[in-house]
């Protein structure tokens, strides 16, 4: 793991802690002002795991609209549903047992749910390509090396590992020297070279600091090939078949992007709601409504 | 380190923690602004839990970010009203206490 | 290369590369609090000399040449206050409000861009990070509002809470204008898209020095969004027409009556921090960042050359009722012109930000920031306050409509081709 | 295509034209011809309000001359290179997707100086400067002084702009825009009523041709669109379409197209059916007759006509036609010409009937003769405008001939320079007139454009001699203005006749008042005591003697802003002196006292006489033209309604002077121009090359020439290779016969008014009572508009609105009444049928309800908590069905098998 992976899981850490203190002094606290306050620290802290969750744009929003917004909003109705003089705020609770075992077991058979139900570990689905004599078994990990990367799916972080596998059938007439493992996206490439391993030694590579982007994948066999008495140096090149994955550096686009198609008319349609709810709320919360 | 599993997997133990203070927040708090903090949690917990999942497993595009946005939003929305509702309860029953507010009862 | 890149590389200190990751990130801060704590003593100390001349009175003179050394006499009095807690506050909320508005306005300071790609740390969603992180200081004023215990803090809280919520809405709108124009969050890529481009969109691969800045992409609408802006950001920052919450009269100080010593320090300190700020993506966004004036080093001498004989001129014909100033405009409006057509730079020599000019980008930078800094301290003094509810209703009843207007006609001007290509299709014949 | 594309294909199309053409000079140093102009107007109305009147003068007459220089510059540069410049400051309207799925470029911001732009422009800014330069010291009395310099400035912008275009839109733009300032110019004193209409009528009658234009331009685009596949309004473009499918356009569509063009032409350039506005034009002040409606955009029509001159070849019908619109609108303006007595109208239609020459010349093919003709008759009717300008100067505002005479001795410069003028004009033969009008006739002899068509050879003749006759007629009217100008006895001593203060805007002259006013007339109040504020009386920079009294502006508001009806209201609080007995004395006080011509200020007697002059259903339709008045109201004094303004000299004193150092120093050098210009089209009969024709040439020659003369024309400089009349007798005797006629003319005229002191013209006017009436009244052509045109369109809207009411009314109540009838039966069937169902519904619901409302308790918190459960139940649910795990085995699995 690089210094990188270490700050941010760090980082994801004291952002967790902060995130459920807040939420549980939210639930407990005695002063409704003092809880509204931990919301404040649940908030910042749910926008920091975005980021760490490289979401920037969510992030951003999540602080803009909820701290900048939301928290707003609470406090202004705390302030203005409680009698200014007392400071100290009741915010008396029914503590019945009953809703906190209820709880309890609710957030059990969640934890069950995600330890059991869900194999994150899937491992990565192998390609194989044949040519000539040869044969090669290709597989791609996300940057932990453990959880596998599909076929054009997005890694996490900037750097993949391959691991892959060279057999060459009885054929007397070529000699494998070299295997090249090439990936390209545009104008970048990145390869890397192995000396030939054993029949069915794998070879392991990690790939790091990936640009943006579409990559794709292409294995180059360096050897030579004997035609009747000397041996010429020969190449076979084979790129994989739908291979690849994709680097994305942020989420702004991917999600403009998204609203601007497939969720245009719910994007419409939310604009419109938030109107009602901006007369509606206006209105209800209007001096004289006596006649409610 | 500590549980040094699949980040996903700590994203998803993590909300499920805020999901349920939010749960309990609702169910045990009287005052009306409590529950709407609860609400509030109940929606961040929702919302981390779309992110993990769309920026995890980036096969499934880009359909959680886009939801959360939407909650984010709807959750504005939402809360806008809701205390618009709670000032007009403050207004005509003097506090804010969520069992006296039984008006509607048959 | 940004700064904290610059210093995890440069800094080795305890080996382990996680802490040297953090200890870099922390060094970088301690010079930017200190290059904040020091410009806004700087400030208080100009805006007392600045108010002082515009009353034709001298303004601290004692400490130092001229009183320059009075903020540190300043500093030094706050920290050596008796720091008074009421009795009837909530002291965990009392303590912590002062960081909570202080570390909103520091963390808007990170992401400015001060000179051609460098800046602490640079965000690809700069301004919605900006935007995000300063509502932070809303819930700080509330927290200090509150927890200070007596009603006229607390009425000073929620009235300027309420200023700054409300005057979020017309500054949000504007700059999403401006958006429109940009087409990227980035701030660095903001100021570096200001290089090209005339007004109207005309000849946009021109390098048009000042012309090709924000404010002057599509005048009439790009003009009144800058005006707005600088407004909202009045308001934003609680200063000269919109300083209700501390207005001496009604309110005895706001939020932060019941606060002395250093912790009063920190909200003066964030106030000023804030103004930097406001007035920093105002630059960004609308004076073409870190941007010189003129194309090239040629244009910014015609600029230079045409203020000096539009002055000489004006004052030359001071007796035809022309005037220094009005010459010395007209001379530079027409420099800036001239330049922009006479003065276009080679291939390379346009300003790219490279090497020695980052110093220069800087240089444009700052001093656009401090103008518009100068000129809000400038209003202090000559503006009367507005009362709470005229601020209500030019927010909402007069920048917010004005402001939409503007967004749908920066919409629809930067969307030309589509509707030549709408209105000529209508008309498209068979044709061969 | 998305965007990039789009734009990049878009920058590479720009680069491309840039390349083509010899770039001599950056885009923008061409642009600034015209631009100089438009910012001159920028300035003058922001901030030339407020300046002193030099800096506003320095300004605008700098600004033109900066253009002058340019065009020079260019003009030089076009010469030496024989390549256009061309200008391209990038694409205007692009349209993609109208030529197979490519950007079509339909017009670009291009301005192109080729030989005939050079010419016009060369006129334009010459011309023009010298007018700004007369209009500084003319227009000096003026208080709106700003506003009108912005006015000429934006004007001579958009000439320039029309003159230079590239292609059909850019010069629209300069079209219109012109068309706007000779409104604006025209309306210039806008506080008379006359004024005003007559720049609306000048306005709407350009309007009527211009629409002709459009719909001419707009079909010809369309057309060479849809059949050539090319999009594009480009004059080079399109020439090069055209000329390339000559035989393939049919020529019903490209006369149509030319005729609908040369309608836009005679509105624009005041031919036989819609001159009607050039002569109620003169309302405008002198220098703006002399620049828009002599020597520049009236001859908008000729030059469109010459740069569209591939188009026009294809048609000898439409040529027929403008070639017998423009001979027939030469006599007819020549003859309404001779009984004309206000001395800017003579000028008017003698501009009308040279147009008429110039439609003439370019009709038959000859369209460099055309051109020439225009390049002279702008030089010597400028100076001839700025002569009669400087005469109404000299004489206090007064216009009508009948009241001058004897300003020989008095005036000069003027009358050597206009006299000069009026030879050149009617065509004396060293002059420039002679040569310009001489090639024309001969063109029309010698053409033979319109063998092909119906009308065999005979055709050119007729124009020949129609073309002679108006060429005499010319002569002898302008004989007959010099001498009851300047040569006979002088008539202002005894009538002691003209007005004081001819402020502009000032009110009508004293010319309607009866004879016998006495000579304690206006002008003889002197001294007005000077109200030292005034910015406007500050010492006037320009020589000219500020005599007379200080004009009523001295206690005028300060700005000239619009403000002045503001003020005028609080102004008129101030009572008016007592009506004095004896109407003269006070009367004039009073006269000076009121400003801006509001008629209500005058004393009674005064007002009173307008009110005869206003026809009685005059308000409706546009500006009646005021000197239709019944004839019997201007019994003989040929009243013009810009009499009694129209001259800035304000002096009320009684002797005519000559004018100031400016106004002379451009009469003298337009007057040299007159005469000097002619030899650049000296005719290869007389020995001479054509030098302009063959400058003309690559414009204008059908397009084979072109290729072909083209390069020769470059190297062989002036030997003269394609002469095809070289020495023909018979245009010697053709120069012989025009001479003649001119000699004829200026005899006849002196023989009439010089000689017999117009004794002949009056007993002829006596025996030919009606005739007369008629010719001097404009053949009532105004009057027969109204009847043929505006009143028809009166009584049509009448009818519709009638038919509309009783017609269309009646059927829609009608049909309403069906709709009841229809209603009530509906009515009937719901009740019965459809409520009854529905409130079966309703009582099946009710019961429902009263059962399950036991269930709502208020309780919020429970309500939270069934919906909790309630939600659990159903994930839980969902999950099972989507894994479809026994649940058995599941819990086996977790809790017995291995972990």
């Amino acid at each position: 793991m690089g210094a990188a992976e270490i700050v941010l899981n760090v980082v994801f850490y004291v952002l967790a802690a902060s995130a459920i203190a807040g939420a549980v002094a939210v639930a407990a606290s005695r002063n409704i002002v003092r809880s509204a306050f931990a919301l404040l620290a649940v908030l910042f802290s749910v926008a920091g795991l975005y980021a760490v969750m490289k979401a920037d744009f969510i992030a951003g929003a999540q602080v803009l609209i909820y701290v900048g917004g939301i928290l707003v909003l609470i406090i202004f109705a705390v302030m203005l549903t409680h009698r200014i003089t007392d400071v100290k705020l009741s915010n008396d609770s029914t503590p019945g047992p009953a809703a906190f075992c209820a709880c309890l077991c609710l957030l059990f058979s969640l934890l069950v749910v995600v330890r059991y139900s869900t194999k994150w570990r899937r491992d990565s689905d192998t390609v194989t390509a044949r040519a000539e004599s040869f044969e090669v078994s290709f597989k791609q990990y996300q940057a932990d090396g453990a959880t596998g990367l599909a076929f054009g799916g997005g890694a996490y972080e900037d750097s993949v590992v391959v691991v892959a596998t060279v057999s060459q059938g009885p054929d007397p007439l070529r000699i494998l020297d070299q295997v090249q493992f090439v990936a390209t996206s545009g104008a970048n490439r990145v390869s890397r070279n192995f000396p030939v391993a054993g029949r069915d030694a794998p070879y392991r590579h990690v790939f790091e600091k990936l640009s943006e982007g579409e990559w794709r994948w292409t294995v180059r066999l360096l050897g030579r090939q004997k035609d009747g008495k000397d041996e010429v140096d020969r190449e076979w090149e084979f790129p994989l078949a739908n291979t690849g994955f994709t680097v994305t550096r942020g989420v702004t686009e991917p999600i403009a992007l998204a609203l601007a198609g497939p969720y245009l008319f719910a994007f419409e349609v939310v604009s419109v709601l938030l109107l009602a709810a901006l007369v509606g709320a206006a209105f209800l919360a209007r001096k004289e409504v006596k006649d409610l | 380190m500590i549980f040094s599993r699949h980040p996903l997997e700590q994203m998803l133990i993590l909300s499920a923690i805020v999901f349920c203070c939010g749960v309990y927040t609702i169910l045990t708090r009287k005052n009306a602004v409590s529950i709407l903090m609860g609400v509030e949690l109940v929606l961040n917990a929702a919302n981390l839990n779309f992110v993990a999942f769309s920026q995890y497993t980036r096969t499934g595009g880009v359909h959680g970010n886009v939801f959360t946005i939407f909650v984010i939003l709807l959750a504005a929305a939402e809360a806008a009203v809701a205390l618009a509702i709670i000032i007009g309860i403050y207004q005509n029953f003097g506090r804010v206490d969520v069992d006296e507010a039984d008006g509607m009862k048959e | 290369m940004t700064p904290i890149a610059l210093a995890s590389w440069a800094l080795e200190l305890t080996g382990i590369p996680v802490l040297d990751a953090f200890l870099s990130i922390l060094v970088v801060c301690f010079i930017l609090i200190n290059f904040i704590a020091v410009y806004a003593g700087i400030s208080t100390y100009a805006e007392r000399k600045i108010a002082g001349h515009m009353q034709a009175r001298v303004g601290p003179y004692r400490i130092g040449p001229h009183g320059f050394l009075v903020w540190i006499a300043d500093a030094l009095k706050l920290m050596i206050k008796e720091d008074i807690i009421a009795t009837n506050t909530d002291r965990l909320l009392f303590k912590l409000s002062p960081y909570v508005v202080f570390a909103g306005s520091f963390a808007c300071w990170v992401a400015l861009p001060y000179a051609p790609n460098w800046s602490p740390a640079s965000f690809n969603i700069g301004i919605l990070y900006l935007l995000a992180v300063s509502s932070a200081v809303v819930i700080g004023i509330l927290m200090a509002g509150w927890s200070s215990g007596s009603k006229w803090a607390l009425f000073g809280a929620m009235r300027s809470a309420a200023q700054i919520v409300s005057y979020e809405v017309p500054i949000g709108i504007t700059l999403l204008g401006m958006l429109l124009i940009y087409g990227t969050l980035d701030m660095q890529a903001i100021a570096a898209s200001q290089a090209k481009g005339l007004p109207f969109g005309v000849m946009e691969d021109h390098y048009g020095g000042l012309w090709s800045w924000g404010i002057n992409r599509w005048p009439p609408f790009t003009v009144i969004a800058f005006i707005i802006y600088y407004i909202g950001a009045l308001a934003e920052t609680n200063r000269t027409p919109f300083d209700i919450p501390e207005a001496e009269s009604e309110l005895v100080a706001g939020y932060h009556t019941e606060y002395s010593g250093m912790r009063f320090s920190f909200f003066f300190l964030s106030e000023y921090a804030n103004m930097f700020v406001v007035s920093a993506i105002a630059t960004t966004f609308f004076l073409g960042g870190w941007l010189p004036p003129a194309p090239s080093a040629s244009g910014t001498l015609l600029l230079v050359v045409g203020t000096v004989v539009g002055a000489g001129v004006g004052y030359g014909f001071q007796r035809r009722g022309f005037d220094g100033f009005v010459g010395a405009m007209l001379g530079s409006g027409i420099g800036a012109l001239v330049a922009v057509f006479a003065a276009q730079p080679a291939a390379d020599g346009a300003f790219t930000g490279k090497g020695p000019q980052i110093l220069e980008g800087a240089f444009w930078f700052f001093s656009k920031s401090f103008t518009l800094i100068f000129v809000m301290i400038w209003l202090r003094w000559t503006l009367p306050r507005y009362r709470v509810d005229q601020l209500m209703d030019l927010c909402w009843k007069k920048l917010t409509p004005l402001a939409l207007i503007n967004l749908v006609a920066i919409g629809i001007l930067e969307t030309r081709h589509e509707w030549w290509a709408l209105i000529v299709n209508h008309f498209k014949a068979a044709g061969p | 295509m998305d965007l990039h594309t789009f734009v990049s294909a878009l920058q590479e199309q720009g680069s491309h034209a840039a390349e083509a053409a010899a770039p001599a000079f950056s885009p923008l140093m061409v642009w600034m011809v015209p631009l100089l102009p438009v910012f001159g107007f920028l300035f003058q109305t922001f901030i030339g309000r407020k300046l002193p009147k030099p800096v506003v003068s320095f300004v605008s007459c700098g600004v033109i001359f900066a253009s002058c220089v340019l065009s020079w510059v260019f003009f030089f540069s076009v010469k030496s290179a024989g390549q256009p410049i061309v200008a391209m400051l990038g694409p205007w309207v692009q349209v993609p997707g109208l030529k197979d799925g490519l950007l079509s470029v339909i017009a670009e911001h291009k301005l192109v100086v080729d030989q005939l732009t050079c010419v016009m422009i060369l006129v334009i800014t010459n011309i023009g400067f010298l007018i700004h330069v007369y209009s500084i010291s003319y227009m000096a009395e003026e208080k709106r002084y700003a506003r009108y310099f912005s006015y000429l400035n934006l004007f001579t912008g958009f000439m320039l702009i029309l003159v230079m275009a590239s292609n059909v839109l850019l010069m629209f733009v300069g079209w219109e825009g012109v068309g706007l300032c000779s409104y604006l110019l025209i309306g210039f004193w806008f506080e008379k009523k006359e004024n005003a209409s007559a720049g609306m009528k000048a306005f709407v009658v350009n309007r009527v041709g211009d629409l002709a234009f459009t719909i001419g331009a707009l079909t010809l685009f369309v057309y060479l669109g849809r059949t050539f596949g090319v999009w594009t309004i480009d004059f080079q473009a399109m020439k090069e379409v055209i000329t390339a499918h000559k035989d393939a356009i049919p020529m019903g569509l490209s006369t149509f197209v030319c005729i609908m063009l040369f309608i836009g032409a005679t509105g624009k350039s005041a031919q036989v059916p819609l001159y009607v506005w050039l002569p109620d034009a003169m309302a405008g002040p002198t220098p703006v007759s002399a620049l828009i409606h002599a020597a520049t955009m009236v001859t908008a029509g000729v030059y469109m006509i010459a740069r569209l001159n591939f188009l026009f070849v294809l048609s000898p019908t439409a040529l027929a036609v403008v070639t017998g619109v423009g001979a027939f609108t030469a006599i007819f303006a020549g003859s309404i010409g001779i009984a004309q007595n206000d001395i800017k109208k003579v000028l008017a239609y003698s501009t009308v009937s040279q147009l008429g020459f110039m439609f003439m010349g370019v009709g038959v093919g000859a369209f460099a003769a055309g051109v020439f003709h225009l390049f002279t008759h702008a030089f010597f009717k400028a100076c001839l405008f700025l002569g009669s300008g400087s005469v109404i100067h000299g004489m206090g505002g007064e216009q009508d001939i009948t009241k001058m005479g004897g300003l020989k001795s008095k005036m000069p410069y003027t009358y050597w320079t206009f006299l000069l003028a009026s030879l050149a004009l009617s065509g004396v033969p060293p002059l420039a007139g002679f040569f310009s009008k001489d090639e024309i006739l001969w063109q029309a002899w010698s053409t033979t454009q319109f063998s092909t068509t119906g009308l065999g050879m005979w055709y050119g003749k007729i124009i020949w001699l129609i073309g002679a006759t108006a060429a005499a007629t010319t002569a002898f009217y302008m004989t007959r203005l010099v001498i009851k100008t300047f040569l006979d006895r002088p008539k202002w001593a005894t009538a002691s006749a003209f007005s004081g203060a001819g402020l502009p805007g000032g009110k009508d002259d004293e010319s309607e008042l009866p004879q016998d006013e006495s000579m304690l007339d206006l002008g003889a109040i002197k001294k007005k005591p000077k109200n030292p504020s005034s910015p406007s009386n500050r010492p006037a920079p320009l020589p000219g003697p500020m005599k007379g009294d200080e004009p009523a502006s001295a206690d005028l508001p300060e700005d000239e802003s619009m403000l002045d009806f503001g003020k005028i209201a609080r102004k008129k609080a101030q009572p008016p002196p007592a009506p004095a007995p004896v109407p003269a004395a006070s009367h004039g006080h009073d006269e000076h006292d009121h400003d801006h011509g509001h008629a209500h200020d005058l004393p009674q007697d005064e007002s009173m006489l307008d009110l005869g002059r206003v026809r009685p259903f005059a308000a409706a339709h546009d500006a009646h033209d005021s000197h239709d008045a019944p004839a019997a109201h201007d019994s003989g004094h040929g009243h013009s309604d810009d009499s009694g303004h129209g001259h800035g000299g304000g002096h009320g004193h009684g002797e005519p002077h000559e004018s100031p150092a400016f106004m002379l120093f451009a009469l003298i050098v337009l007057a040299a121009g007159s005469a000097a210009v002619g030899f650049l089209g000296w005719p290869p009969a007389l020995g001479g090359t054509n030098v302009f024709e063959h400058w003309l040439a690559p414009v204008v020659e059908a397009h084979e020439a072109k290729a072909a003369g083209h390069e020769t024309h470059a190297k062989a400089e002036h030997e003269p290779a394609s002469e095809e009349h070289h020495s023909n007798p018979m245009e010697y005797v053709l120069m012989l016969v025009s001479i003649g006629a001119a000699a004829g003319g200026i005899f006849f005229g002196w023989i009439v008014y010089g000689k017999r002191m117009g004794v002949p013209a009056k007993d002829f006017t006596e025996k030919h009572k009606e005739l007369y009436e008629l010719v001097r009244d404009k053949y009532r052509i105004d009057e027969l508009y109204e009847a043929a045109v505006i009143n028809p369109l009166l009584d049509l809207n009448e009818g519709t609105c009638r038919f509309d009411n009783e017609v269309v009314d009646g059927a829609v109540n009608g049909a309403a009444r069906v709709g009841i009838i229809v209603a009530k039966g509906t009515g009937l069937v719901d009740n019965e049928v459809v409520d009854a169902a529905v409130n079966g519904a309703a009582v099946a619901t009710q019961m429902v309800a009263r059962k399950v409302r036991r269930a709502q308790t208020g309780n919020i918190k429970q309500y939270l908590t069934f919906a909790l459960v309630g939600g659990l139940f159903v994930i839980a649910a969902f999950c099972l069905w989507l894994t479809r795990t026994n649940l058995w085995s599941t819990f086996t699995e977790t809790f017995g098998g291995n972990r």
